[in-house]
């Protein structure tokens, strides 16, 4: 069970190859929210999500997480935060145990390995991730999402490269996140009618 | 991630690649052996000369391993996982130039006996460059750091981190190479360890706060 | 309130109308003041006794060497003023000072070398003076090279001013240890304690230069400085104004 | 003018070459940078011009 | 794809990159420095030393550019495509190196008379050196373009491929540096111009093929 | 308009990492064809299309392209195909018209500047591809596909990251290629029933 959160996005303008994006988008989400950010190819999603999360600094516009502004300093934020971009911030040399014992250092051995069964990688638990094919490079990235005891989640394009099973089981995971007090917000192209419970779309 | 899990990593990283380190250290005896064979072989040559070329040696195996530093992490996407992940980003950079500065330093250190032997340095000078080496290098790392964190987002980046930082190790090169003639000639040296003692732990203070401001700008 | 013009400085719009009326006649003055220091130095003043006419590079090597240093130091002000308080101005300094310091350690360089030949009867030694002016100039082209290779405008403001910070504070550590190397080179002229030792006929033309070649780079850099302001502020009405209906 | 004729001053003595050459070299030098500024400062507002014209028309 | 089109977009990176090709000048321009500030800046000690210190900067200046050859071209999966594109893959590695030896070496030959007189060298053993390195430096980039490939899927590669190869190097080095000191003592030294020229055609000839071999070991 | 082709696999045997994939795989398309490869991740999709290409070598079995075996040497493969794996082989600091010139140096200038209009990458034609955005980027890889004059197209996921539009870009280019006699071989997760007229599927 997570604490009550929202996150609040008023007025927000960012910058990037000098064209304006975003163009002072508002909205606000709050606990058991699954919102998709929908938008064309270069609308700006990554950089919404990379803005929230504090990796890019917004030209204008105000940021606030649970009643606290976090536009300026982003770390009470980031505390509560997973966040998952296009590239997945796997370490490549580690084996899939060691990166996941990297992010999740408190996750008991059994709940490791029942993520893992879940995900079909407990064959290549002591593989390095370089060795494994795109999608299961992918689940590595996510099993975080099983294991981290954090309330936002900002995920972009979670679904690439994972197959049919994959699509599934995240889908249920999202879904179970939000339905106790979890806020998710990501970004997809893919067609998934019954996961968000709300849309959030930017113009190009 | 945790200060605990994120050290386990690194040294995780570093042991599974031991064989880099092993290969910087062979970097570092083909730099110091190309030069009795490039130039002289003869003891009036090499005896002077030494601390001078292990220091030389030194600064380039440093700077080569401080330029990968955060190459790979951010190409995986991992640097950006260290900056949202709500710990103190100075301080993960420093558990992480501790982690590599041990695992280049050390078997520095434990070889150079056996160069000292090749380049026909005496054992009192041999033992003033181990003291300036162990000294003077978290120096190196402490401001190598600076300048790969600024320049991780380019590619061909190494040249270019060798450019801006070699101009900065310039002092540390010049206070140790003084310091080994000072033992050479059997003079006291401890004036210039304690310039390259202050320079490290000044570098130590400032450059992850430094860095830190260099990795955030970096990752977008 | 005291601190008005300081941050009426941070405003781009005001820089860039109070620059415009200080550019021109900075440089102006700047030009014939160099002018006439040059020209008093290399046609009026006397001969010197020991080295002859080639003394007459003084007056373009000891202003040049001194405004290589001044540049930096400016460079790393602005550098912590931007890193601390985030002063918008500050990059755009940093990206139009340090071209021009990097051509005066060049002409320091060049001059000092030139005059190195008939004195010293070698073009280079590796002195304390001269090895800090070519690291200088390394630190320059890094700064130079660091700026071009990003293009991402937020990390190459940052980036720049991080290296000219730490050079700013090494820079003094990079001086005293290469004095610890042998010298040649002989010592200032100018010191506020004591009254300088040559005769006023050869100084003050060299004031004359040192002055003009100072006010000389302010103009230059007013205007480097502006160009940048009009390309970062270009989404402002008032650029918009200003390029579409002053002509220059 | 501590000169006896105009020969006088460029030879210098037998130091002309090294003077006249510090001194070519540092007038190319800064000759450069004014050029380089007051061009870069003129090319930055054709850009912005173009630019501004652009966006105007569409 | 043709080879004309290949040759035209590795011309244009290198434009894209012309600070690189400068960097790459300055870094050699401060390595050369280290020696005189780190080890001692008397003509004594200079000018015996100056042909070899240069050719040392030389190799690793060599080395550093060599090793990103194919790396870049690697991860954005552009290798993949010369390997599969159909061309001559030995002819199309021919024309990369060639380009990355324009690109390195001429600006170093330009900047050599400066350091010569650096380094207090005699402007006969400048002119001898000059010579060495157009003749030999190819080898140089012909051996190490092997070793480049071989390592290009491992991340950390530089100094791997600098261990690989510094080995080779040695006979270049030393047949360098014999030329410009007989030049210096006077004697004639085409001998050895003879030798490093063979060396230079020898892997000219040989090494596109086993780099091409190696590339495609390395893209799977 | 191309010539008849056809590729036949027969009793294909793939190892990565110790492990047999594939295991006896056989196989026969032909021009007119689009073929889509289906198995979960790790099943060894992008193994086997990179064994046709030529990347990897099989363990045993036979691969004849149009009637030549070139199981050996894949040069005359090579000569008419384009493969665009998990990476989109676009360099990162080249513009999109100078990638495009590099892959399709005989296309007219009027040729490219259509394809780009309709990938809507006009506007960013000069823009160095690092700048782009992840489906952007992606666009500029497939482009190749409207400007190349090969046969066999190999197509690892090539619907990843692009939006909707651009997965109907996408659809049409592949469909009517195949209708002048092209020849397509794609692996995708993505649903897409009305693409493919036939199915080749991997176990693992
Ligand atoms: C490449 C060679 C040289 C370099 C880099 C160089 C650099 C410098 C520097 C940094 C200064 C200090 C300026 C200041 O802040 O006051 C200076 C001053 C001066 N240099 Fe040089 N110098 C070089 C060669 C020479 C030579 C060959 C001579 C003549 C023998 C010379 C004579 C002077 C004099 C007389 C001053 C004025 C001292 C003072 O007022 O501070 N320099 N030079
Ligand atoms: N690293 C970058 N540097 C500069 N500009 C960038 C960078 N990445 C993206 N852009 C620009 O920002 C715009 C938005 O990019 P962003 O990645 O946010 O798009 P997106 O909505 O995530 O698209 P996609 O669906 O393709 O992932 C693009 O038009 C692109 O030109
Ligand atoms: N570079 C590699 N080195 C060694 N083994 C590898 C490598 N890449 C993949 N493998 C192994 O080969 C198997 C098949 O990988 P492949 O990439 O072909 O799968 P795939 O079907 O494309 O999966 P995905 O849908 O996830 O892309 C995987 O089980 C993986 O363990
Ligand atoms: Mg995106
Ligand atoms: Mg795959």
């Amino acid at each position: 069970m997570h604490s009550f959160a929202s996150l609040t996005v008023s007025d927000l303008w960012i910058e990037r190859a000098e064209r304006d994006l975003c163009k002072g988008l508002s909205f606000s989400v709050q606990s058991g929210d699954v919102v998709r950010i929908l938008g064309e190819n270069g609308a700006g999603k990554s950089s919404l999500l990379k803005v929230i999360v504090g990796i890019l600094s917004p030209l204008q516009g105000q940021i606030v997480y649970s009643g606290e502004d976090v536009t300026v300093d982003r770390r009470f934020l980031q505390q509560d935060v997973i966040y998952l971009g296009h590239s997945s911030g796997i370490k490549p040399q580690l084996t899939v145990i060691e990166n996941l014992r990297w992010y999740c250092p408190d996750a008991s051995p059994s709940a490791l390995h029942e993520v893992l069964e879940s995900l079909e990688l407990i064959d290549h638990i002591d593989v390095p991730v370089k060795k494994l094919s795109a999608g299961q490079a992918r689940r590595v990235a996510l099993s975080r999402l099983w294991l981290g005891k954090k309330t936002l989640w900002l995920l972009d394009e979670p679904f690439a490269s994972l197959d049919v099973r994959g699509v599934e089981l995240l889908e249920a995971c999202i879904r179970q996140h939000a339905s106790v007090g979890g806020l998710v917000l990501l970004t997809t192209h893919q067609d998934l009618p019954s996961l968000s419970t709300r849309d959030v779309a930017l113009l190009s | 991630m945790t200060y605990f899990s994120f050290v386990r990593a690194e040294f995780l990283v570093l042991w599974r690649r031991k064989q880099d380190v092993l290969n910087a250290l062979l970097f570092f005896v083909i730099v110091v052996v190309l030069f009795p064979i490039g130039i002289d072989s003869s003891s009036e040559f090499l005896t002077p000369a030494a601390s001078g070329i292990i220091w030389c040696a030194t600064v380039l195996a440093v700077l080569m391993a401080v330029d990968s530093l955060f190459k790979e992490d951010y190409r995986d996407g991992s640097l950006e996982q260290l900056v949202v992940c709500g710990l103190s980003l100075p301080l993960l950079i420093l558990l992480k130039v501790i982690a590599q500065w041990l695992a280049v330093i050390l078997p520095l250190l434990v070889i150079m006996p056996l160069l000292g032997e090749m380049l026909y340095l005496s054992s009192a000078s041999l033992w003033a460059l181990m003291v300036t080496l162990l000294v003077g290098s978290p120096s190196l790392f402490f401001m190598g750091v600076i300048g790969a964190a600024l320049t991780v987002s380019i590619k061909q980046g190494a040249i270019l981190v060798m450019l801006l930082i070699l101009p900065f190790y310039l002092p540390v090169i010049i206070f140790s190479t003084l310091a080994v003639k000072a033992a050479q000639a059997g003079l006291p040296y401890s004036g210039f360890l304690a310039m390259l003692l202050a320079m490290s732990l000044l570098s130590l203070v400032l450059s992850p706060f430094m860095t830190a401001i260099a990795v955030k700008a970096s990752v977008n | 309130m005291r601190w008005v013009w300081f941050h009426k400085l941070a405003s781009p719009k005001w820089f860039y109308s109070w620059s415009n009326f200080w550019a021109l006649p900075v440089f102006c003055f700047g030009c014939l003041c160099l002018a006439i220091g040059l020209v008093w130095g290399l046609a009026f003043a006397p001969e010197d006794y020991q080295q002859g006419n080639s003394f007459r590079i003084i007056y373009i090597h000891v202003p040049v060497a001194m405004l290589a240093q001044s540049c930096y130091l400016a460079l790393g002000v602005a550098s912590f003023v931007f890193l601390v308080w985030q002063m918008k101005m500050a990059p755009i300094f940093i990206k139009a000072m340090a071209p021009i310091g990097a051509v005066m350690a060049l002409i320091a360089l060049v001059s000092g070398a030139i005059w190195g030949k008939p004195t010293w009867g070698t073009w280079w030694v590796w002195d304390a003076r001269l090895t800090s002016v070519l690291v200088l100039f390394f630190l320059y082209m890094g700064i130079i090279a660091l700026q071009s290779a990003l293009d991402d405008l937020v990390l190459a403001n940052k980036a720049a001013a991080v290296i000219s910070v730490v050079g700013l504070i090494n820079l003094p550590i990079i001086k005293y240890s290469v004095v610890l190397l042998e010298t040649l080179h002989q010592g200032p002229t100018f010191t506020l304690t004591k009254k300088p030792e040559m005769p006023p006929e050869m100084w003050l033309p060299l004031l004359c230069a040192v002055i003009g070649l100072y006010s000389f780079v302010a103009g230059l850099v007013l205007w480097r400085m502006q160009s940048e302001i009009l390309m970062r502020e270009h989404r402002s009405s008032w650029v918009k104004q200003e390029v579409m209906e002053n002509g220059l | 003018m501590a000169f006896d004729s105009l020969s006088a001053f460029l030879m210098m003595g037998k130091h002309g070459v090294y003077v006249w050459s510090a001194y070519g070299f540092s007038a190319l030098a800064l000759i450069w940078l004014v050029w380089n500024t007051l061009s870069t400062r003129q090319k930055t507002r054709n850009i912005l011009r173009k630019r501004f014209v652009r966006s105007q028309t569409r």
